[in-house]
């Protein structure tokens, strides 16, 4: 599909950082950005949302870390990367260069991490705002994921809230594994973060009928992909159901326009385009065209006006 | 030990993401060769480059590409060779002349070519054979000599045989017997090994090793075509990768599709794929330690 | 495929009842067994899960009551049947006539209401036991889920384990939007459950381009399908992992011997086809039979030695 | 007020599933007609039934069947007409002559049968006309002198027009005009109900509901196929249900695969398809209470 000049005003914002594009690509799903520049122009996206980025650089797991399952799949990469001073020297530096936005995911082990990497990030040239990947074991806790605790997920939330360059807004990834995505959106809304990124993948397992072993590596894994879309659309309803004023970054099996219209609908202000660039590298591009599309046929003027709608007609 | 190889090179021009004409099909053994009417990619690809379907059509639940190989690239036509494996290669080995394929490429990165003349050896096993015959070409092209070793379980999943016997001199095994000598291809390799100035090789990954073994052992440089489970096949998964010493001397996980699949045979440690071995970067951070 | 002499012993138990196939229907997706027979022979398969019932009988929500979502579906039928009454009165007669096994779900919103249920089951002739569900609002806690709190339901379970008739397998039906499955799996076995079935549905919600609303008249859904196998394999995985030694009864996505297989692996003793029976309805006889091919091309002489397998060698 | 019809009984025999082969395919204005040699569903078939067909192949992510209404069953063949609505009938109407596909049927309950020679009325929407084939030549040999009234939106989505016309009288009407007279089948149903003994019809809910009420204020019996939104289609999951009226005058909410999809138009209430009226058996137990 080509550009079409539909006339809607695309515009959106992370928090108080406004952006041209609703739609960014996905954490962990287009590596750096740079990889997909044949694809996309990467400058007329939303931002790239970079790889989850720890203190130290990491291999990531042993293979297999991907099986293929119906309408998704499994991956347990175990955020393979160069660590933050590799990221700072090379990859964003590339990004601003070129005048990308980097929404840069951070991720770590303990809250002390978090916030180190926050402050790593201050003034950044070409960094927009972080997004925290709080799926990740808590080594205080037993391995606890974070964001399976409203507690430690605030706690690393209003540590990096503190540091974080005052300019750069501060979103919250949430994990659907949970019993009550609210309450965890609100822990970490009341901790200072000033959007909420949702979905990140559901806990799933593959076994391999052959060797009648898990056939990953990290034995459970990542589940992502259109099979887990009406997952994510009901957590994006919940959530600005219940905080219709906390902008939401949705994701989670956004294929096509009209996928994303949904979330818009549901609540969410952007959009992430995650495993869908596997099948279709320039899906991030094709996405924003087709939603700007639909979003005109429609009748909407501006994005910002879809925002949450079928919560309105609820009334 | 210094390595005999250096990495692969980046390839010169970017892919392109085009739905492209099936203008050929036929059975080819147990496989099926398709010819796709794509200009774009036959332009672009360099051998040991390989491309990525979309599998299944509108309604498809498979949401991931499949990798394969480029065989011969010219003319404004790019043909592969498709072993009906699993659902969706099966649906591939399908398509039928007219139908349309949704396709990315030509993706990773190509044999390096040796000095002018170097006297060389092709090794393929099963559909991996046809991997070859753009380099094969490319190689006589640049006035090597040279060997090919085609090998198969069975006479069925030889390929590419006749192609490459117009390029160079070759050698076919089958494990059964049912075409060729009885035997590995590593048999065969032993014995012509010894005329070859380079090595290069596809194929299942026992088969690579084996090669590369025998490649380094006896001095010669070798470069090898991975076949690792791809999710993206561009470069922004991290699923492909494998253990690979690079020019620093350390070993890093690598994308096989982006700085793949051709590596360096003595560059893949190949008995540590699908192990985290403690002297990968950043092995440290996921708590493995020096034994 | 048409039946093999595997010479694989696929006789299993639900708790102390043995039963021939350790393929059941699922809850919800067979009625209550009389429309599969033009498709199956009813009194081979291990059971028809009868539809959730509850005492009175139901009409069930407003239409759309589904939503065909990627590998998978929606569905809010909001336990559309007879009740109590209607069930020991026409259905499970039906059944006990021709010798079909009736593996019973009961449903309520209280805890008492699942009581009286049991009460009411025992001794009826042609039950083989009870499946609660507990993925029911508990009216007594805003309508919290029973199976999102293990104390809500735990008390289920030991009220329909106390009066429940002795000779009757209880088991729990579990839900997986909870963020720690093996406590909601310690807790009713504790509480006296016999077994474990699960998964039942993930809540999802899919929202209609074109009406701009979610699609289902209940909102939201229950996911079932191929898409959330993985889920439910994780889950299987967690449990067994941790009470080896609790049957369990799996379910989620099983479309094939080979994904049913998958479940054995992860610890299943006996499984459920639920979706997959829409689209093949001859789907549970026909998953027993590629169970049996796959469990003797694994050479395995009975199903009992292949459960949770896939443990068994990680040690 | 009682009703004029009785529920549609039972189909005499029990459904199949099976994989056939298309034996014919043709485009039926903006349909495609599929023929199926499928001899134990044709067998069985009865006017109004209808069957399903898993859609997308091997690896299809589009998991439900989707239900088609059966038009003609005869010499061991099924016909059906399929419009392209979305993926699943779009694959449907892309099938080929020679390809396999996987149905099952007959489903559903047919059209009962007027006493002989009862002249009837059958009016048809879109491609339900198609539907409307079987039931016609029935009733045309049981000695009813039959009128049909064809309509559609445009020339394009009209059906079974020729087919029609050897069999019965037929009036056909577009909402454009591009073909028959301009406006709805409502209009021309008018000036024919008073010829009617009995009215049947097949075509989208609004026509379905106009027909019938026009049917039942002039006193005349109507059987009506009702479309809805079906995951099985046989009886197990629950979700197709309308409110229909039973025999005892209580409203209860009907599967319209098994119970239907024919329908007496006097027992469909219509106008409370999608809501939970309080007065539905078991409503109280939803909390709907009596206003
Ligand atoms: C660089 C490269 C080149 C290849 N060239 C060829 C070729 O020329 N001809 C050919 O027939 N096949 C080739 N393959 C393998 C081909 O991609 C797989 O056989 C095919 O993807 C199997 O898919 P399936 O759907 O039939 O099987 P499934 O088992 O359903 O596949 C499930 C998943 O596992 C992956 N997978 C399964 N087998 C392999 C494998 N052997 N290698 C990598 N991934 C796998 C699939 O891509 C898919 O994501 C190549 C693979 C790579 C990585
Ligand atoms: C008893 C019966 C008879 C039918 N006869 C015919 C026929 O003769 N010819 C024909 O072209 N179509 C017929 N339909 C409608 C046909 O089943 C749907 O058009 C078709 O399922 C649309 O599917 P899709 O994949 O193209 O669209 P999608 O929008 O992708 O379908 C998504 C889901 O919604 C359901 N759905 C969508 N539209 C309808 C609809 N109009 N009615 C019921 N379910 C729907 C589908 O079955 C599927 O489960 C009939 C439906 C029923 C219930
Ligand atoms: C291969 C892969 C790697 C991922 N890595 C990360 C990561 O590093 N950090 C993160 O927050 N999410 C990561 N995710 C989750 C995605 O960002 C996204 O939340 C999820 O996949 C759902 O969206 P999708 O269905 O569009 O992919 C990863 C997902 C995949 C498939
Ligand atoms: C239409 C439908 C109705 C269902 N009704 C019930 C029910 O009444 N009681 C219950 O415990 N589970 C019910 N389920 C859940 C299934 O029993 C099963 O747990 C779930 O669908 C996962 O298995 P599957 O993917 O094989 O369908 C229902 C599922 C579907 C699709
Ligand atoms: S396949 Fe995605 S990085 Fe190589
Ligand atoms: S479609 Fe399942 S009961 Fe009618």
């Amino acid at each position: 599909m080509t550009a079409v000049d539909t006339a809607v005003d695309m515009s959106t914002a992370l928090g108080a950082a406004p952006i041209p594009s609703p739609v960014l690509t996905a954490s962990g799903c287009s590596a750096n950005g740079a990889e997909l520049e044949p694809f996309v122009d990467l400058t007329a996206i939303g931002a790239v949302v970079t790889k989850s980025v720890q203190l130290r650089p990491r291999s990531g797991r042993p293979t297999p870390r991907m099986a293929e399952t119906p309408s998704g799949m499994l991956n347990s990469i175990g955020l393979q990367g160069p660590g933050i001073d590799g990221l700072l020297a090379d990859d964003l530096p590339w990004l601003a260069e070129r005048g990308v936005r980097a929404f840069v995911s951070i991720a770590g082990t303990r809250v002390e991490d978090f916030a180190e990497l926050a402050q790593r990030l201050r003034g950044v040239p070409g960094v927009l705002g972080l997004e925290v990947n709080i799926s990740c074991p808590n080594v205080e806790s037993r391995g606890e994921v974070f964001a399976c605790d409203p507690v430690a997920a605030s706690d690393v939330v209003s540590a990096v809230r503190a540091v974080a360059d005052p300019a750069h807004p501060v979103y919250a990834k949430l994990s659907p594994d949970v019993t009550d995505i609210v309450s965890v959106a609100r822990a970490v809304t009341d901790a200072g973060a000033d959007g909420l990124s949702m979905i990140n993948t559901l806990l799933g397992l593959v076994i391999d009928p052959d060797t009648m072993r898990p056939v990953l590596g990290g034995v459970t894994g990542g589940l992502s992909g259109p099979a887990i879309r009406p997952v994510a659309l009901r957590c994006v309803w919940q959530v600005h159901r219940a905080l219709p004023h906390v902008p939401i970054l949705g994701m989670g099996g956004i294929r096509t326009g009209l996928d994303a219209l949904q979330f818009v609908l549901a609540g969410a202000s952007a959009v992430s385009v995650g495993t869908a660039v596997f099948h279709d590298p320039s899906a991030v591009a094709r996405v924003h065209e087709e939603l700007a599309v639909a979003l005109a046929q429609r009748g909407f003027a501006s994005l910002r006006d879809a925002v949450g709608f079928a919560h309105r007609e609820a009334a | 030990m210094t390595p005999l190889t250096t990495p692969a090179p980046r390839a010169a021009r970017p892919p392109v993401q085009r739905v492209v004409r099936v203008a050929g099909r036929r059975p080819v053994g147990d496989y099926v060769e398709l010819t796709l009417a794509a200009p774009e990619i036959a332009e672009r690809a360099e051998p040991g480059q390989f491309v990525a379907f979309a599998v299944g059509g509108p309604t498809s639940g498979l949401l991931l590409r499949r990798s394969i190989a480029i065989a011969t690239a010219r003319d404004g036509e790019v043909s592969v060779v498709v072993s009906a494996a699993g659902p969706g290669s099966t649906w591939l080995t399908e398509r039928q002349v007219g139908d349309t394929v949704d396709v990315v490429g030509p993706l990773g990165r190509r044999y390096p070519m040796p000095p002018p003349g170097t006297p060389a050896l092709v090794v393929g096993g099963g559909y991996g054979s046809a991997a070859l015959l753009g380099l094969t070409a490319a190689l006589r092209d640049a006035g090597s000599a040279v060997v090919a070793v085609v090998g198969a379980a069975t006479a069925g999943r030889l390929c590419s045989v006749d192609d490459l016997g117009e390029l160079a001199e070759v050698v076919v095994t089958t494990d059964d017997g049912s075409a060729g000598q009885r035997g590995w291809v590593t048999d065969a390799v032993a014995r012509v090994i010894g005329r070859a100035g380079i090595v290069y090789a596809c194929g299942p990954m026992g088969m690579l090793r084996a090669v590369a073994e025998q490649a380094t052992a006896a001095g010669v440089p070798s470069y090898v075509a991975v076949e690792e489970s791809m999710a993206c096949g561009i470069g922004v998964c991290m699923t492909c990768v494998l253990p690979v010493v690079g020019e620093d001397g350390r070993t890093r996980f690598s994308r096989s599709c982006t700085e793949g699949p051709v590596f360096g045979g003595d560059r893949v440690r190949f008995a540590d794929v699908g192990t985290l071995p403690w002297d990968v970067v950043g092995a440290d951070a996921m708590g493995v330690v020096q034994p």
